[in-house]
């Protein structure tokens, strides 16, 4: 039984781990979303674009060579050089402030007082549009990310945890990095927003377009910088999920992970997406191993359910949702005729 | 499949031209979706290999192969319009590449007449072929390969009241092994746990906490897409012993096992095939196909695991259609002697070194009762720092006289729901 | 005093009738901000019952309260002399009371005609089926409401624009439509919600003439919301002066002008 | 010059509610009619029945559905797939449970469930607006596809979990199963996709219709003129949930053939069918057509261009459908928030002045 309660509290540790890794998917989701009322389902795939233009730039990869090749009978495959790490994630962040500033300039300059849902569906379309276009620049084979990051299980917490309880509670690095990351992404924005000039213009803009139109703010500006925000905090979602599954097609399915995490957490709030990422994170591991622990849910029902994960965070928040429409932190909706 | 802009205007001209007896293999390829890092070295191997022949020998028996290539992106729907759309430019066999394509075109071509090669996937239970007159899957199968996976470890040491976890894709591919091995275990007195990974399999920590806190001795895994690579990787993480990870051969390419670097050393997988290019086919390749500029890829897939699955996949369809031509005496075989042809495969280790291929594959005869083969199957191994895959077994059988029931039972049940005469 | 079920007629010779409805002690509260405090009164049948005052007053409040949208967290409302049950806002309409809304609540993707129908939509009553059938009693009530929804189309006089969607239409045809579908529901009281604002003086005597007309044709009682003082003495038969959610004053337009408090509200008088 | 109206009074009501209003439209609907019910079975082959037309009378049979939904009662759903897996699994269901009865009933029964379970889900709708409850339906989507793909007596405890529809006659002709002809398997959905069209388009121009669409516009105000906004979504998700069901149970009996839930029926078709009725139309039956037809035919003729003609490698066409859809997609809320319906309509308001545009 004691067994059964450390083991419990090892999948909660993940599940806080796990959930951090939403919340910094969700983050970006609540970044655009604040600013401009946009909720983009593209964030997904602009962490794969993120990551497979890091790798790329990293490995010297021609873009557009398979199209290249194919058209005019070359056969360029690489420039042939390798760049550090570091300047290639400078290099697409400035690819993403370039995809913002389109996206801004082409799509959403032209939609601009459209309902939400219309907006929410037109990042669908921007979803595959970028899905495409990530597939015919850096073609679709999987890619390995290695930036330098440490993985696999953390041997001090390992030890201690198995002095103090005589089992050793599995923690990986590549997640403890991604927590203070997080953290430290958090921080930054916090500062960021408190701080800085630009900061105080876009909290301006979240709290009302108008108002701070009439006080001098360029919407304009402002949104192609949360564009480019929340592609920088893509581009770290992208890093850690890359780092542990390599960079490919698969990656832009996390944003499905970050929806219920926004349903929970409210999609105005920066500690909302925290919170939902940690509840979510907690509630789908343990759901999953109360469930799949044939002891516990085997004598329930008979047999056992496993492989909730997919639907589980979806289920909650909906559940949640009902009793609390506006989510977690979100504000309280007052109908007015 | 790669055109200059002259060599395009004149593909445009031969569209126009009238059609000149030729053998087509469609390629149901997915170079796009989820799927597309497996499914890109495939088609490039199964295209390059006739490509070869085609520079090399003018083709088969003097008549060109033609491979018709349509994207499926691993899509049923697209899969049946791919089906639709070339069976009618003279088709001999599918390679639908899908599991759920493959069920779809069952019925579809045994009804045109038409055969179909599901090398290695598929609906297991096809390998009756009294029941499925027009659908072959030699030389191994999902059952054979549960089966030799726990052959295999019984041959490393005694396997009774050891704990085997099997980790799988979710979906009816995933679900394949799993009643082969509980009889198994029944047989050989193994714990199974079951443990699914739902699709895509992004996130596996709760299923690889399950395997640190149970410590199973032995896990053998069915995944594709990125469930490998995450799967590789959660393993290293929790110190999992690679020597006792075993991997279908869907799981078990260089895609797989690269993303986890060093900490993949020692994985294995299945296979029913060889692996490295160190064949004297891919001289011939190289020089007739990738050195003329004919590739059908980038190129740089040669000697991959899939890439030689793919390969192998278009040796077996060549020389099934060299047997069609010797019992029927034609050259330009149409669809239904090119089922003759399949059934009367018989490859051996004479022939494979003939093509340049010694020890690829097993040796085997189809017959019209068994269209699945001896069901033989070999086992290679990751070296991360060579990065390559080495065959560290013979290809040994499988446990048929377990399998074959399962076969008949499941097969059985399929012709009785679509009220199909068993033949032979 | 009048009693409550006592009918009387007025100076210009109308016939006013009992209490229809009656507000009683009503006050509401978002979160901690009262709305309205404590406010009473009635709305007799056949009246024009004005409520007036200052923005922000709780005018608009009131008038979803009556509505059913808000409910209150004290008071009761009567209605034919039975407290209502807390309904919800469809149920209320059910029971004929219709309104129109300050900012415009038009349904912008439908046509003129079709936002009118909707207003017929509690005299319908053919099933799902029957109208996906499209036959017998689903056709004939489609016809027969369509009547209808013409008279009152004709009525206010907008049948060229019948089949053009909301979207397209000026401010004051759509204020115009607006009162087509609350008045072909057939209420028997009609609550109008600033139905002349923003008009310029020609499309307000416009509405003032359609408004005289529906109470004088259907005899339809009347609650509404206006600031334009003068349409409120002209129009109305009694009229309720609200201020930060209070009542301070009820009764005829004359009344009403000779009212201290409520010319000290209006001039602006500092409250204490 | 034929596109004509003046001249062509109405004497009545019924008239004037009719489907087409306009003569000339009338007479082209009918010739639509006799030509997919007359002239095409004729014509039709393996080929442009299995990559075109059954998907597209398929296709649009959900985007009706979904247009009810989304189109009229503005409650976004993306939860399509998992509800087309509904109606595929309770076809199988019944075609196996009660092989005696005609396939024709089962269809119409799976429909039946499926607008049961939509009902159901739609509940939340109720407390939830806007795209919060487009995600919420996403749990729909999830949940549904791992029930059908868990628990094995969907699926008859075959061993793969695979499904298969066995053979099924309509008056001594299969239209289930491997020996199925061209032309009985797209009548047999054509008849259907009639009397779904026919049905949607009654329920959308009468009182029903209106009670969505005001909904749609302005939920409140709807509610505050007497919809009950609770009767007027959970009949919109159900009415929805049955047309849906219904091409969920024909895309597995009739197009697959065989479905396994998680590869056919997963969230991408949820967006397929969404996009369908973005680039047809919303609040547009004819939109929900153009928009399935739009979406069956382009991936087609993408591959005939680049693939056959221009002798691009199959994938660089397949990443370019992508990028076009996408592409369309926005260009279509941008330029034309109501789709090719509206651009249909406008086309057609120019053709009734020309030869004078002023």
């Amino acid at each position: 039984m004691l067994e059964q309660l450390y083991f419990a509290m090892e999948v909660f540790l993940n599940g806080l781990m796990a959930g951090v890794l939403y919340a910094l998917v969700a983050l970006g989701f609540v970044l655009i979303f604040k600013a401009s009322g946009i909720f983009n389902y593209a964030q997904g795939v602009m962490a794969l674009f993120s990551a497979l233009t890091l790798v790329g730039i990293m490995d010297g990869q021609v873009p557009f060579s398979h199209i290249i090749n194919a058209t005019f009978g070359t056969d360029i495959h690489h420039f042939g050089w390798h760049v550090p790490a570091l300047f290639a994630i400078f290099g697409t962040v400035i690819v993403m402030v370039l995809f913002a500033w389109i996206v801004q300039r082409y799509i959403f300059r032209h939609l601009v007082g459209q309902e939400p849902i219309i907006l929410f569906m037109a990042t669908i379309g921007l979803a595959y549009f970028l899905e495409g276009v990530g597939d015919l620049m850096w073609g679709s084979e999987i890619k390995k990310l290695d930036v330098g990051l440490p993985q696999g299980i953390n041997d001090t917490i390992d030890q201690v945890t198995y002095e103090m309880f005589g089992y050793g509670f599995f923690i990986d690095n590549l997640d403890i990095v991604a927590t203070v990351v997080a953290v430290l992404l958090v921080i930054g924005l916090v500062i960021f927003a408190q701080y800085s000039k630009e900061g105080r213009a876009m909290r301006a803009v979240a709290d009302d377009h108008q108002a701070a139109l009439s006080v001098g703010v360029s919407l304009n500006f402002i949104w192609i910088m949360v564009w480019s925000v929340a592609g920088f905090v893509a581009l770290v979602a992208g890093i850690m999920w890359g780092t542990k599954s390599g960079v490919q097609f698969s990656l832009s399915l996390i944003a499905l992970k970050a929806l219920p995490v926004l349903m929970l957490g409210g999609f105005t709030s920066i500690p909302g997406a925290i919170v939902g990422g940690l509840i979510i994170g907690v509630g789908e591991k343990l759901f999953e191993f109360f469930m799949s622990s044939s002891a516990l849910a085997g004598e329930l029902f008979g047999f056992t359910i496993s492989a909730t994960e997919n639907w589980f965070a979806y289920v909650l928040a909906l559940i949640f949702l009902v009793f609390r429409p506006q989510g977690l932190f979100g504000e309280k909706i007052i109908e007015r005729v | 499949m790669k055109m200059k802009l002259p060599a395009m205007a004149l593909s445009a001209l031969m569209i126009a031209s009238p059609v000149m007896a030729d053998l087509v293999f469609p390629s149901l390829s997915y170079r796009t979706g989820p799927y597309a890092a497996g499914g890109i070295p495939f088609a490039d191997g199964y295209a390059d290999y006739f490509t070869m022949l085609n520079a090399r020998d003018g083709g088969i028996g003097g008549v060109e192969a033609r491979v018709l290539e349509c994207e499926t992106g691993y899509n049923t729907e697209k899969g049946v319009e791919c089906y639709e759309s070339t069976k009618g430019e003279g088709a001999l066999v599918y390679q639908p590449l899908s599991t759920g394509i493959t069920y779809q075109l069952i019925p579809k071509a045994t009804a045109d007449g038409i055969a179909i090669h599901s090398m290695g996937y598929g609906r297991t239970s096809a390998a009756n072929g009294k029941v499925f007159s027009n659908v072959f899957n030699y030389p191994a199968n999902y059952w054979n390969g549960a089966s030799g996976a726990i052959n295999y470890l019984m041959s490393q040491g005694d396997i009774s009241g050891k704990k085997v976890a099997l980790v799988y894709h979710n979906s009816a591919y995933g679900k394949e092994p799993i009643r082969t091995l509980e009889e198994l275990s029944a047989k050989h007195g193994y714990d199974l746990t079951l443990i699914p990974v739902d699709h895509p399999g992004q996130e596996q920590k709760s299923q690889w906490l399950q395997i640190r806190r149970e410590k199973p001795d032995y896990v053998i895994m069915y995944g594709w897409g990125v469930m490998n690579q995450v799967a590789v990787q959660e393993a290293a993480n929790i110190r999992f012993n690679m020597e006792n990870f075993i991997g279908i051969w869907w799981s078990g390419s260089e895609n797989d096992v690269l993303p986890a670097g060093e900490k993949a050393n020692g994985y294995k997988a299945l296979t029913f095939h060889g692996v490295g290019d160190d064949f004297p086919v891919f001289d011939d390749i190289k020089e007739h196909v990738v050195d003329a500029g004919n590739a059908a890829g980038a190129g740089d897939q040669i000697g991959t695991v899939l890439y030689n699955r793919g390969l192998y996949a278009a040796m077996l369809a060549a020389e099934a259609v060299k047997t069609a031509q010797e019992i029927h005496g034609v050259a330009d075989i149409n669809a239904a002697q090119m089922r003759d042809g399949m059934e009367a495969l018989e490859i051996t280790e004479d022939k494979m070194a003939a093509l340049g291929l010694p020890g690829f594959g097993p040796s085997f005869k189809v017959s019209c009762e068994n269209h699945g083969g001896p069901g033989l199957v070999g086992m290679t191994q990751w070296d991360a720092a060579a990065k390559e895959w080495t065959l560290i077994s013979d290809f040994s059988p499988s446990d048929m006289d377990l399998i074959q029931p399962l076969i008949d039972e499941d097969s059985m049940a399929y012709a009785a729901e679509n009220k199909i005469e068993p033949s032979c | 005093m009048l009693d409550n079920s006592e009918s009387y007629v007025t100076e210009d010779g109308r016939t006013i009738g009992g209490v229809v409805m009656e507000m009683k002690n009503i006050t509401l509260r978002f979160g901690g901000v009262v709305a309205i405090k404590d406010i009473s009164f009635d709305i007799r049948e056949g009246e024009i019952r004005a409520i007036i005052g200052p923005n922000g007053a709780g005018k608009s409040s009131m008038l979803n309260v009556i509505s059913g949208f808000y409910v209150p967290q004290e008071g009761e409302v009567l209605f034919h002399g039975k407290p209502r049950p807390q309904l919800r806002p469809y149920e209320v309409a059910q029971q004929g009371i219709a309104r129109t809304f300050q900012n415009i609540a038009l349904f912008e993707g439908m046509t003129v005609l079709d936002n009118v129908m909707t207003g017929r939509l509690n005299k319908m009553s053919s099933g799902l089926l029957a109208q996906a059938i499209w036959r017998g009693k689903a056709e004939k009530e489609e016809i027969e409401n369509r009547e209808k929804a013409e008279k009152i189309i004709d009525f206010l006089e907008i049948q060229h624009i019948r089949k053009t969607p909301v979207s397209r239409l000026p401010y004051g045809l759509k204020k115009r439509v607006e009162l087509a579908r609350a008045l072909v529901s057939e209420p028997s009281i009609l609550l109008l919600d600033e139905p002349m604002a923003g008009m310029n003086v020609e499309e307000k005597e416009d509405m003032s003439r359609f408004i005289l007309d529906v109470n004088d044709e259907f005899g339809t009682t009347i609650a509404l919301i206006e600031h334009d003082m003068g349409v409120v003495m002209d129009l109305s038969d009694r009229v309720v002066v609200m201020d930060y959610g209070k009542k301070i004053g009820d009764g005829t337009p004359s009344d009403i002008r000779n009212n201290q408090a409520v010319i000290d509200a209006y001039l602006g008088v500092a409250h204490d | 010059m034929f596109y004509r109206e003046a001249g062509d009074f109405k004497t009545s009501y019924t008239d004037d509610n009719q489907t087409f209003p306009i003569k000339f439209d009338r007479y082209r609907y009918y010739v639509v009619l006799a030509i997919a019910f007359g002239v095409i079975p004729f014509l039709i082959n393996d080929y442009w029945a299995n990559a075109f037309l059954l998907p597209f009378l398929i296709y649009s049979i959900a985007a009706i559905g979904l247009n009810i939904l989304t189109g009229y009662c503005g409650q976004v759903s993306l939860g399509t797939g998992g509800f087309m897996a509904v109606g595929a699994y309770a076809c199988y269901k019944l075609m196996t449970s009660f092989p005696d009865v005609n396939i024709f009933f089962h269809v119409i029964a799976a429909g039946g469930v499926t607008a049961i379970v939509c009902t159901a889900f739609g509940l939340p709708s109720l407390r939830i607006k806007g795209f919060y409850l487009a995600v919420a339906t996403l749990a729909a989507q999830f949940f549904l596809v791992w029930l059908f793909n868990k628990v094995s007596w969907f699926y008859n405890y075959s061993a793969s979990g695979q499904i298969n529809a066995p053979e099924r006659f309509v008056f001594g002709v299969p239209v289930t199963g491997a020996n199925t002809d061209a032309w009985a398997t797209y009548l047999f959905c054509l008849v259907f996709l009639t009397i779904s069209a026919i049905i949607a388009r009654n329920l959308t121009r009468g009182m029903q219709g209106r009670k969505w669409m005001a909904i749609r516009d302005m939920d409140i105000a709807a509610e505050i003129i007497g919809v009950n906004p609770m009767r007027a979504k959970l009949s919109a998700f159900a009415v929805s949930g049955f047309f849906i069901g219904i091409s969920g149970a024909l895309f597995f009996a009739v197009y697959l053939g065989a479905v396994e839930v998680g590869e056919v029926f997963g969230i991408q078709k949820s967006f397929l069918v969404l996009f369908m009725i973005i680039i047809g139309g919303l609040g547009s039956i004819f939109g929900s057509f153009a928009g399935a037809a739009f979406l069956v035919l382009l991936p087609v003729v993408l591959k005939l261009i680049g693939v056959d003609f221009l002798g691009w490698p199959t994938d660089i066409v397949a990443h370019f459908n992508l990028v076009i859809v996408g592409a369309l997609i926005i260009v279509f809320l941008i330029a034309e928030p109501h789709g090719i319906a509206q651009l249909w309509r406008v086309a057609k308001e120019k053709l009734r002045l020309w030869p004078f545009p002023h």
